[in-house]
């Protein structure tokens, strides 16, 4: 949900905001390395596109579905054939009208091996998307075809009760052939290289210096936009941020941990919200001491999560007391509470006890172990943390590896590594996407865990029709992962922002819509 | 000296040749590779991928294909940012171009400025000031003097007298230059005044300083016109790898400011792996090197006679 | 005759690690207008080191003029202040150090060396300094100045950049010259001709000249008096013939007997002084040439000789000439030195 | 004065009853300057022999440092070559100035630029002798004090730097240093231009001394025509990068031949006020010859009062006449010979 | 005037002639220039103090970590960000800098930092020295094609991407000090190259080295006895500003899994730590800052002494 508004008294006028009337600054930190959709996987191009590209659907404040191009639909009884009815009176910024051959054309392009996109798996869930993708079947033997302009059908493989809640996702956006023709592979490099048929249109482009976005009149909701401009700039230094937050630059910047204090103390309203990944530490099953069950769970619960939340993280993040992030949605309230706690968020009795069990099992003295961390500040402060925690709860003393981003993505997929601390960030709501990263031979599946039973259960969900059961297995799943620990769980992190008073409403912050400014209302 | 010109380009050639060479093999010796992400990849999309940007054929194939592009002056399409490098240098160099010469202007007067009168009035305030400020430049990096300067300059002061100074980021007006250039000018400005003052005070001492003075020209006189030249061997050293650094873009600063300059796209190029693009600054900034170089060794011939360059027959 | 510099007992002492080098020792000199004045001595007595003291060169640590004053005119120089001194410097009084080489600015062309003085005093603009320039080279005759204002020092040779330095004192037509062994590196040729030049200028101009040099035939030629130095003080002064033939003081004796004659031929060896100078870091308290001097009496050794005046504006700072030694070598003006008349 | 009666007909240029120690062969050095090429020296040949003290006088400028530092090696020559008949026969070059050095040194001109100036006057002198592994550590030291006082500064010397000594005292001190090797061959580059008259002849005789005793050759380089005759067996007069008179000192005193060397020997001073203000001097008129792209023909002819058209044309061969090796087209004429 | 003299003994004007013994015999002992050089640093006030001064950091830095109550890793969660002279109120230890983000005790990570910023400054520093100068010396000294291509070989070290260097570095050598050293040293000693062989290149031409080489001196002893005491005092600048580049480099190194093991601290990563939070805990900042400025003063003030100590015109 959007973050509470917990409005505390009247100091927001402290920071009264940019001086433009209808328009907002914000700050989104990096640069969106760019804008083809197909190809795309950085959060912010997600969070650029959400603004200019209209999807089928499109998501409301609390993540729930919502039509967007597509006015209506149909399912099938079996949950296999999805029909979409769009509207007949959108466009592109170039004029074209916005039809069912611009999905068509997107989602082939998603799944064409030639176009070499990351995210090529989310197009799986369409009728012989993966055997498409990999060479085996035609493009026209694809689960998805326009009936006429206006009209598209979509064939699924599996029965996915989640489907729609992808569809919001930028990856399934129109991309309109001609235009994109026209561009070719520059197609979304710069501003003038793409085009819009969302609520607002991106009139320039400076890169790695910010983005104008301008309100699209063409929008059929135009006039339900009462900003006229959105300026997004990529302000990477969080001191600066702050300081171009405070002096008036910048009308909503993110907050680190620090910050957060900092601006509560000056008594400013700081808005939070969960991003929905979870944090946690892989340990390496192949590894001879953490092939030990009992000493994956005795490092787990050594670790004070909620202190570590307290002096590292220093926000409203939550201990993990399961795997999945809280963002993702059960059968009818969060998955988390449905699974429940399943590990104790700090108890240094229980985890000595495992540490000794383990010992004697290993039939060691002495365990001697590294932890991989990436090369940034907070990095060093959560390997500084996790390490003397063993060291005073166990009498564990464990080495601290910090390399640099793709290093440490290489260890890990390479398998080369003891313990990594790491996240993981949903890409649909649906607890599998959490869950399946366990999978037997998973390219996630960093730790090794293999588990039959587990990649039955995973199957079973697949296919299940019936939302309860696939909740129960769902459960079980987690229910597993937490038991055989192969991944540790510290936290579930929660994100901060501040607004400045010139913004009312209207700024929708979610685990699925990082940033999200299209209904945004002004102070008058 | 033509002739001497010729061969040192000629050379440079080369030097730029090798350097692309072995930085193009280097990288490829990295850990990870331009695609690797949090999340996996399907085998067949990393196929593709590789494919796409030529990275499946043998490497010397690559190295000369790539060769091949940057004599038609293509430097290729940037793995990370999918456009041309050409377009993201033409695009960013400008902002570090220009941020990076009113730093080294700055840092250049500014320091040799300093350093003379160090020398000059040596033992009295003026020296204890140069010395202060020269640690300052170098004890502090440029990011703490960087976030400093925003913070009391653009945050601060405008707090205290609501008005705005200096923008806290960006780079438009010449306001907002200000901080930016200063921050990054400082640590040389240090280097160059430390330098000039000692090369100042061995020339003071000598005789041909006597004789400018027994002529009645002014300390400034003889400052300006006799001493400084042969003082600034040195200094012209160091300048060469300086403003290589400073005009090709300097991350911390720009960072900062948020000025859309090259430092990003050098340190960024090589966070991501970015094949083409790390190729494309390597060669950028060594071609500025090299040709910074080349001036720092024509200057010395310039500025003192003695200075054989070439051996040329007499 | 006007009196143009007066020098009173000036002490100068460089401040060494080592100790107090007391270079200069109680000299006093006049100079009057268009006189020239030689200064002979012994090598390291402290001439150069006096005449720069006059300009006021020395750096002022590690140098120290410890006491004595030095008139120009009615300014006394020791007192004035650096920027009076910028004044006075190629104006009133210019110089021809006795380095040539390390004197030059090695990065600087010849041609800018000298346009900068000339410039500096006769406010000329740039064209008609360097004609001035190429004047000045050719008058000191250095070959196609035209094309040498354009070289640097290290490509000239010894004599001619001596040369440039003499031609760059001259420049600025100054009322005291002091040239500091302007000659030594010279053929006799050239030699003959830049005296003429300096004999013409003092002609002219009334510019009183000191020269400092070892070439007692320059001296004979050109000097009026003579001052010799020994040992941080001037031990004699005089007019040209009282010192060539009535030296009043042993040194200055001593050293006219060194000079090799015409006919002496190589099995007669040359007659040179014994022994070594005295050291000036710790100065003799009595007459610095005692030990050296043939004639060394006790009081020599303990007590500094007055200047006795043995003629009239001839002065000597020897024991022999008080009128209680019972020795007469020098008593009689014209005793002494041998006579070749 | 130019009495034909007087002069000896001896061969002293050819004399051969001398060993002949430095050849110098055709040599050439040019520079390239602003403005063309200088021709600094040019052509030279000469043979100086063991023993011997061979004199080079000349205009300043003329090219006498450049030919000695052809001579040590410093410069390469622009043509020729210098062999040096040592111990053994070796064509000076860069590389081999090592084995050079220990035999042949020079007294460089310009006294204070060639002493290092963070060096103490001790470390200077001993530099030598650590280089050619003479002698050990202690004796090293006392040579260096029997050095300086050898040449009229005292022991206390050795601790300080070139800087704090007066004119006089660096030249002494580079000739100390050039005695320290012990060579056999020396080049002496107005060595006592800044010295008083004692000094000079203190110096003199210690050069004169060591000669004697070791057998030592000297290219002897002065303005002093007194001292130069004293001390040379003969005397090369250089004019413009040329040698134009070559001959026994005495000769050459007596009988000079070129008509620059006449100009030359009318022009030494005497230390004698009332016959310096007598003395007639031959003065030379005209422009000095510039040695950037001289003109073809008689380096003098621009000066010279004999001067004819042949002068400006050709170069004058150097022939042997009365004894004297001399270039000059009328020689005969202006000496009343043959 | 003054010829009037009063009357004097007549035993005083004995003659004694010639005094030979007067000359005094060798006496004088040759000091070489280094120990003169010494002398004269020992006179300067500064460069003691200076030196004083690094030697107190230096035994701090030693001695504070092993002394202090708290450990350099021990973490204090109840009190993260603890002002300076923050008292314990559990133990009743003070902790005297105040404590930082996981409430370790600055006092001794600073001194403890200081062990490994000492270590590094001092050891990179030597490195870069001694390579840079050899380097430059010989480069500058043969000049010609061996100039051209030693000079080349730096533009290409100095063009290749520092990090490209680092992280491969990283991949051989295990990460620790020695490492560091190392990494620090793959580069950072051509600034020293560049600067000694400019040097070099014009004091090449002074006569002195030229009679130097007349007397048979080979280059090395050229280069090293002539060459290099001319150039020492640009050296010496320049060795004096590259410490806290490696300080820094230092932490930037140790941020990237090269430089010290977590939990150990150096003042460049202290610092940097600090100026993220330097907003609201200035101190975090500004003690490591200080470190770094005091012993940078320090080492320059010792680098002024030193290379007036080295002139020997500037005696005073
Ligand atoms: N900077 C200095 N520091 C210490 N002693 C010095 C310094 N300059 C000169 N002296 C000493 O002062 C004395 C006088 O030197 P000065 O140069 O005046 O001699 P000089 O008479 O000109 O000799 P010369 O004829 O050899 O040039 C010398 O003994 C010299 O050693
Ligand atoms: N390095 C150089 N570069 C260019 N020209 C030079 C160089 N050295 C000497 N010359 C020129 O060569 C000529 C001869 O110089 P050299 O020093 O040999 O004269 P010299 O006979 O020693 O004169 P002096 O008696 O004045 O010392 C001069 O015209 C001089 O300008
Ligand atoms: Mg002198
Ligand atoms: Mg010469």
């Amino acid at each position: 949900a959007c973050g509470k508004q917990n409005t505390t008294d009247g100091s927001k006028n402290a920071y009264p905001g940019t001086p433009d009337a209808n328009s907002i600054t914000v700050n989104i930190s990096s640069e969106p390395p760019d804008m083809f959709s197909v190809t795309m996987t950085d959060t912010t191009s997600f969070t650029v596109l959400r603004h200019i590209v209209e999807n089928l659907v499109t998501l409301d404040e609390n993540d729930n579905v919502k039509p967007g191009v597509a006015k209506n639909w149909t399912v099938s009884d079996d949950g296999l054939v999805y029909t979409f009815n769009l509207s007949d009176d959108m466009k592109w910024s170039n004029g074209e009208p916005v039809t069912a051959h611009d999905f068509v054309f997107a989602w082939t392009a998603l799944l064409t091996p030639s176009f070499a996109s990351d995210y090529a798996y989310f197009g799986y869930v369409f009728k012989n998307g993966e055997a498409y993708n990999k060479g085996k079947v035609g493009a026209e033997e694809l689960g998805f075809k326009a009936l006429s302009d206006y009209q598209l059908e979509v064939t699924l493989e599996n029965p996915t009760s989640y489907f729609l809640d992808t569809l919001a996702f930028g990856v399934f956006a129109p991309v309109n052939e001609k235009a994109y023709k026209e561009f070719g592979t520059a197609y979304g490099t710069d501003a003038d290289k793409m085009v819009y048929n969302g609520p607002f249109k991106m009139t320039s482009w400076e890169h790695e210096s910010k983005i104008v976005l301008e309100k699209n009149p063409d929008y059929y909701n135009a006039d339900q936009i009462e900003l006229e401009k959105i300026v997004m700039v990529m302000i990477n230094d969080s001191n600066a941020a702050l300081n171009s937050f405070k002096v008036g630059e910048v009308d909503m910047i993110g907050l680190n941990g620090e910050q957060v204090q900092l601006m509560k103390k000056e008594n400013y309203p700081v808005y939070t919200y969960a991003d929905g990944s979870t944090f946690y530490l892989e340990y390496n099953m192949d590894n001879k001491y953490l092939s030990n069950k009992n000493l994956r769970k005795a490092i787990t619960y050594a670790i004070d999560k909620q202190a570590f939340i307290d002096s590292i993280v220093k926000n409203d993040s939550q201990p993990a007391v399961s795997f999945t992030a809280p963002a993702i949605n059960g059968l009818n309230d969060k998955f988390y509470k449905e699974v429940g706690s399943l590990q104790p968020a700090f108890d240094t009795e229980l985890a000595k006890e495992y540490y000794n069990k383990a010992l004697e099992e290993l039939n060691v003295d002495s365990i001697s172990l590294s932890l991989i961390i990436d090369d940034s500040d907070s990095a060093v402060k959560n390997g500084a943390f996790v390490q003397e925690q063993l060291k005073v709860n166990l009498g564990l003393d464990i080495k601290i590896e910090p390399m640099p981003f793709k290093s440490r993505l290489e260890r890990m997929s390479n398998k080369d590594f003891d313990i990594v601390f790491a996240g993981w960030g949903p890409d649909y709501n649906d607890p599998l996407t959490f869950l399946d990263m366990f999978e037997t031979g998973n390219g996630n599946n960093h730790v090794s865990y293999s588990n039959p039973e587990y990649d039955e259960l995973l199957d079973k969900v697949r296919t299940e029709k019936d939302k309860e059961k696939r909740f129960e297995y769902l459960k079980q799943l987690e229910q597993i992962i937490m038991d055989d620990m192969p991944v540790g769980p510290i936290y579930w992190r929660s994100r901060d922002y501040v607004l400045s008073g010139k913004i009312a409403s209207g700024v929708i912050r979610t685990a699925f819509q990082d940033i999200n400014l299209i209904n945004v209302k002004l102070s008058k | 000296m033509i002739k001497y010109i010729f061969k040192r380009i000629f050379y440079s050639f080369l030097t730029l040749i090798i350097l692309v060479a072995l930085t193009f093999f280097m990288m490829r010796l990295l850990p990870g590779d331009p695609f690797i992400g949090q999340k996996a990849i399907p085998e067949t999309t990393l196929k593709a991928l590789n494919e796409k940007y030529g990275l499946d054929k043998p490497m010397w194939q690559q190295l000369l294909i790539y060769f091949g592009n940057v004599f038609r002056g293509d430097l290729g399409i940037s793995i990370h940012y999918n456009r041309p490098v050409n377009d993201i240098i033409r695009q960013a160099f400008p902002y570090s171009f220009d941020l990076g010469i009113r730093a080294l202007i700055f840092a250049t007067v500014m320091g040799i400025l300093l350093g003379i009168i160090a020398a000059v009035k040596r033992g009295t305030h003026w020296d204890t000031l140069s010395m202060f400020l020269a640690i300052i430049g170098v004890s502090v990096p440029g990011f703490i003097v960087g976030s400093l300067l925003q913070y009391f300059f653009a945050l601060k002061l405008t707090q205290w007298t609501g008005i705005a100074f200096f923008p806290n980021t960006g780079w438009n007006g010449f306001a907002a230059k200000i901080l930016p250039s200063f921050a990054l000018s400082l640590s040389s400005l240090a280097t160059v005044s430390r330098l000039m003052r000692t090369s100042m005070m061995d020339v003071l001492s000598q005789d041909y300083i006597k004789t400018a003075k027994s002529k009645g020209l002014s300390q400034k006189a003889i400052v300006w016109k006799h001493a400084v030249r042969n003082a600034i061997m040195p200094v012209i050293t160091v300048l060469g790898p300086i403003s290589a650094a400073l005009l090709t873009g300097a991350f911390v600063v720009e960072n900062i400011f948020a000025i859309p300059g090259m430092g990003k796209f050098f340190v960024y190029s090589i966070q991501t792996q970015d094949h083409t693009m790390i190729s494309g600054t390597t060669l950028f900034y060594g071609a500025f090197l090299i040709i910074a170089n080349l001036l720092v060794d024509l200057a010395y011939g310039f500025i003192d006679p003695r200075v054989k360059l070439s051996e040329v027959k007499e | 005759m006007n009196k143009i510099l007066e020098v009173r007992d000036l002490h100068v002492t460089f401040h060494t690690y080592a100790g107090q080098v007391k270079a200069v020792r109680g000299v006093s000199f006049d100079l009057y207008e268009g006189e020239i004045l030689a200064i002979v001595g012994e090598s390291g007595s402290g001439k150069s080191v006096t005449a720069q003291t006059i300009m006021k060169l020395n750096p002022m640590p590690p140098t120290q003029i410890e006491r004595g004053k030095i008139l120009l005119g009615d300014k006394d120089i020791v007192k004035a202040s650096e920027k009076e001194m910028m004044a006075i410097r190629g104006k009133d009084i210019s110089m021809i150090f006795q380095d040539p080489m390390t004197s030059l600015n090695p990065t600087m062309t010849i041609g800018r060396q000298l346009t900068e003085a000339i410039k500096h005093h006769k406010k000329l603009s740039k064209d008609e300094a360097q004609k001035e320039a190429i004047r000045l080279l050719k008058l000191v005759r250095i070959p196609n100045p035209e094309s040498r204002i354009f070289q640097y020092p290290h490509e000239f040779s010894g004599g001619m950049r001596q040369r440039v330095m003499i031609a760059m004192a001259l420049s600025c037509q100054p009322k005291l010259l002091i040239a500091d062994e302007p000659t030594t590196a010279l053929d006799v040729t050239i030699q003959a001709q830049i005296i003429d030049i300096l004999k013409e200028i003092r002609e002219k101009t009334g510019t009183s000249i000191i020269i400092i040099t070892h070439d007692l035939g320059v001296v004979a030629n050109m000097a009026d008096r003579v001052a010799v130095m020994y040992g941080g003080k001037i031990v004699e002064t005089g007019s040209v013939d009282d010192i060539f033939y009535r030296p009043a003081h042993p040194y200055t004796k001593a050293l006219l007997e060194s000079l090799p004659k015409t006919d002496t031929d190589k099995n007669t060896r040359l007659v040179s002084i014994e022994g070594t100078p005295p050291d000036l870091l710790n100065p003799p308290v009595g007459c610095p040439f005692a030990g050296r001097c043939k004639y060394t009496m006790k009081i020599c050794k303990t007590q500094m000789p007055p200047h006795f005046e043995p003629s009239k504006d001839h002065k000597s700072a020897c024991w022999l000439l008080h009128e209680d030694c019972p020795y007469s070598d020098f008593k009689n003006p014209d005793g002494g030195g041998e006579n070749d008349e | 004065m130019m009495n034909k009666d007087k002069i000896k007909l001896e061969p002293v240029v050819n004399d051969n009853d001398k060993e002949i120690l430095v050849e110098i062969k055709d040599v050439s050095k040019h520079f390239k300057v602003a403005g063309g090429v200088l021709k600094a020296v040019n052509n030279i040949n000469l043979n100086i022999k063991k023993g011997e003290t061979l004199g080079l006088v000349g205009e300043s400028g003329c090219g006498k440092s450049t030919l000695s530092k052809v001579i040590m090696g410093i410069y390469p020559p622009t043509s020729g070559k210098i062999i040096y008949h040592g111990k053994k026969e070796m064509v000076v070059s860069k590389n081999n100035l090592f084995e050079y050095a220990k035999m042949a040194q020079i007294i460089f001109q310009d006294p204070y630029s060639s002493l290092d100036p963070r060096m103490t006057v001790g470390s200077i002198i001993e530099e030598g002798m650590i280089i050619h592994k003479m002698y050990d550590k202690k004796k090293r030291k006392e040579r260096v004090f029997e050095l300086l006082e050898l040449v009229g500064l005292n022991a206390e010397h050795a601790n300080r730097y070139p800087h704090e000594f007066s004119g006089g005292q660096r030249q002494r001190i580079g000739i100390a240093r050039a005695l320290a090797i012990e060579p056999e061959f020396i080049i002496c580059d107005e060595p006592i231009s800044a010295l008083d008259v004692s000094i000079q002849a203190q110096i003199i005789n210690l050069l004169y001394d060591l000669q004697k005793k070791l057998n030592l050759t000297y290219l002897f380089i002065a303005h002093d025509l007194n001292i130069v005759k004293y001390i040379s067996d003969r005397i090369a007069v250089m004019y413009l990068g040329h040698i134009v008179e070559l001959s026994t000192s005495d000769e050459l005193y007596k009988n000079p031949l070129h008509p620059y060397t006449k100009a030359l020997l009318s022009a030494v001073p005497v230390p004698d006020p009332k016959r310096e203000a007598q003395k007639k001097r031959q003065m030379l008129e005209g422009d000095v010859t510039s040695p950037i792209d001289p003109k073809p023909g008689c380096p003098f002819a621009a000066r010279c009062p004999y001067a004819t058209d042949i002068c400006t044309k050709d170069f004058p061969k150097p022939e042997i006449k009365a004894g004297h090796m001399v270039s000059c087209h009328h020689v005969e004429k202006i000496n009343n010979l043959n | 005037m003054d010829s009037k003299i009063k009357h004097i003994d007549k035993s005083q004007f004995e003659r004694i002639g010639l005094d030979k013994s007067d000359i005094k015999t060798v006496s004088g002992q040759n000091t070489s220039y280094w120990k003169d050089a010494f002398r004269r640093l020992s006179m300067n006030k500064a460069a003691i103090a200076a030196l004083v001064i690094i030697i107190i950091i230096t035994l701090f830095s030693i001695f504070v970590p092993a002394f202090s109550p708290y450990t350099i890793s021990e973490q204090h969660l109840g009190h993260t960000y603890a002002p300076l002279g923050f008292r314990d109120p559990t133990d009743g230890h003070m902790h005297l800098f105040g404590t930082d983000s996981l409430g370790r005790d600055i006092f001794t990570r600073v001194w403890y930092g200081g062990r490994i910023s000492l270590f590094i400054s001092f050891s990179a520093v030597l490195i870069n020295f001694i390579i840079g100068i050899i380097y430059g010396g010989i480069s500058g000294y043969a000049g010609g094609v061996v100039d051209n291509i030693m000079m080349r070989i730096i533009e290409i070290i100095n063009g290749i991407p520092y990090l490209i260097i680092v992280i491969l570095l990283m991949m051989v050598l295990p990460a620790g000090t020695m490492t560091m050293v190392i990494a620090y040293a793959t580069v950072g000693w051509t600034g020293m190259a560049r600067l000694v062989r400019g040097q070099i290149m014009s004091l090449k031409e002074q006569d002195y080295v030229v009679a130097a080489k007349v007397m048979g001196a080979r280059p090395a002893r050229i280069i090293t006895k002539h060459l290099l005491p001319n150039t020492l005092s640009v050296v010496i600048v320049n060795i004096t500003l590259s410490i806290p580049s490696a300080i820094f480099t230092e932490a930037f190194l140790s941020y990237i899994g090269l430089g010290v093991p977590v939990p150990l601290a150096s003042w460049g990563t202290l610092a940097n730590e600090g100026s993220r939070v330097f907003q609201m805990y200035p101190s975090q900042l500004i003690i490591p800052a200080i470190c770094i400025s005091l012993t940078m003063l320090s080492f320059n003030l010792l680098g002024d002494g030193l290379r007036d100590a080295l002139d020997p015109r500037l005696r005073k």
